[in-house]
């Protein structure tokens, strides 16, 4: 059987050269962001993006789901991410969900970056790089599950 | 990671030195806060944070930055990031801090613009 | 809100220098293997293991982890993998969990290699590699759950 | 990964080579057993395997070796490995294929042994 089963593992695992979407789902553990950034300019290797998009997509996506493990998660670690890239002829997307406490983003307020000094307190900063990098943030929340959908032009 | 590290120097005249290996996110955080804070405690505002071997940093380590630098400066301090890897420097310009922080590539230069000299 | 929960995080997450375990959960897609190799090679980093154990142990996970997706998972990326490391004074410890196909070990024979090779087929290499390199390789079932515990002394 | 690439070149007398980039799993075992097949259908027989730029192998990695030097020797050629790490000649040692295997530095004699010459 372990003959049999490879064979077909060899058949359907054959990497597609021209499909580029990938998949991790991962526990919501602020731990494990360096895999999640590992896995993110992995994708982007694989797909020869430019090295000056790779920085920047990195720490959208570390942003999304740091926010998600400390806020919709509440830093527990029993939740699940489940992050897919896919990468069109003019765009990457990132489509992160989670089954966490529903986020409503219109509660948050731009960030005061001289009013934060001032009062030694910080935050806000998550969000604001995230829409500063990408062209579309969008959220919804649907059957008790939170989409962020996360899409950046390319322009190559 | 696995080598997430802060090392604090005292320097000359007041001046302490941290340097940080590995990455700044939502999960080192929380240490180099902790260092920052220690430090407070025992007076030491004058700080130099050398960024060489940072990889990476997130909001929430720029964060960090954002929080401290206001009592360092209420208190005759400063905080002054040095050698910073490109794109670590692309975040602080990025949340528009490279106005607000002293960046340079210069220890030295560094050290006298803390101890104003 | 944004500070005091920062506050909050800040105290659970900070670092225990003292406590070497650590956990991931991960789809189970052969895709992601990389990233479960990462995952220990971190931790053993973390516990500055000598540089020799880490390629075994890092092979011997690996063969868990391909086996439980190929295997108990029949190479579909919808299941769930779940590892965990410990390591105590004298050991470092695996346990690994999977919610596929129950596994009877006693049904794997030891490979003959010579035989594999005249008749150009090739399996169970990856459960031999497993028990040559670990001091214990334990598999239970129970309640719908693989459980596969990996044990390897340490004489430093 | 993000980089894992396998390239063939046909040196002289028949003999060819196969370049290996990156690691060989469960995951990329398959593309790599897919350039050997094709090389069997094309007649190749006399391999030679660059592993300088394999980073790790696993079982999988190792089985594509076992499952095709049977072949290549009932044909009069056989399969070499030249410059492996010292990480992945450790996985050929636990399997006990060092003594089934040629494994050498170089190149000449690798290429020497499967001509024969
Ligand atoms: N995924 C999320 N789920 C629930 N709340 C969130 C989420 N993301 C952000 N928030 C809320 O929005 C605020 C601002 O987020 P952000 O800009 O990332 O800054 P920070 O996380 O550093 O506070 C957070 O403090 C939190 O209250
Ligand atoms: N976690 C598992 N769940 C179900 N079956 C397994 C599992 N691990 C191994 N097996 C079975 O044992 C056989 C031998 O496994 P292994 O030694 O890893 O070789 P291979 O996977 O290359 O065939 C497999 O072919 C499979 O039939």
């Amino acid at each position: 059987m372990g003959d049999d089963s490879r064979e077909n593992t060899l058949r359907k695992q054959e990497p597609d050269k021209n499909k580029h979407h990938d998949r991790l789902t991962i526990s919501s553990d602020l731990k494990l962001l360096y895999l999640v950034r590992q896995f993110v300019v992995n994708f982007m290797r694989q797909i020869a993006l430019p090295a000056d998009y790779e920085n920047r997509i990195v720490l959208a996506v570390d942003e999304a789901v740091s926010n998600i493990i400390e806020h919709a998660y509440e830093s527990k670690a029993d939740g699940y991410i489940d992050i897919q890239i896919t990468r069109d002829k003019k765009q990457i997307s990132f489509s992160i969900t989670d089954w966490g406490k529903p986020f409503n983003p219109n509660k948050v307020k731009k960030p005061d970056i001289a009013k934060s000094i001032k009062s030694g307190t910080k935050g806000g900063l998550g969000i604001f790089l995230m829409k500063q990098i990408m062209d579309e943030v969008k959220y919804t929340f649907k059957s008790g599950q939170n989409h962020l959908y996360l899409v950046k032009y390319l322009t190559l | 990671m696995g080598d997430f590290q802060i090392n604090t120097q005292k320097l000359s005249e007041g001046v302490t030195s941290i340097s940080i290996k590995g990455f700044l996110d939502a999960y080192t955080y929380s240490e180099f806060e902790q260092t920052i804070n220690n430090l407070f405690n025992q007076k030491q505002y004058k700080l130099v944070v050398d960024m060489s071997n940072v990889d990476y940093i997130s909001s929430a380590g720029a964060g960090v930055f954002i929080g401290a630098i206001g009592l360092a400066q209420e208190n005759n301090g400063n905080i002054i990031i040095i050698r910073p890897k490109p794109g670590v420097k692309e975040v602080f310009d990025l949340l528009g801090l490279s106005q607000i922080f002293t960046i340079t590539n210069n220890l030295e230069s560094a050290i006298k613009t803390l101890t104003g000299k």
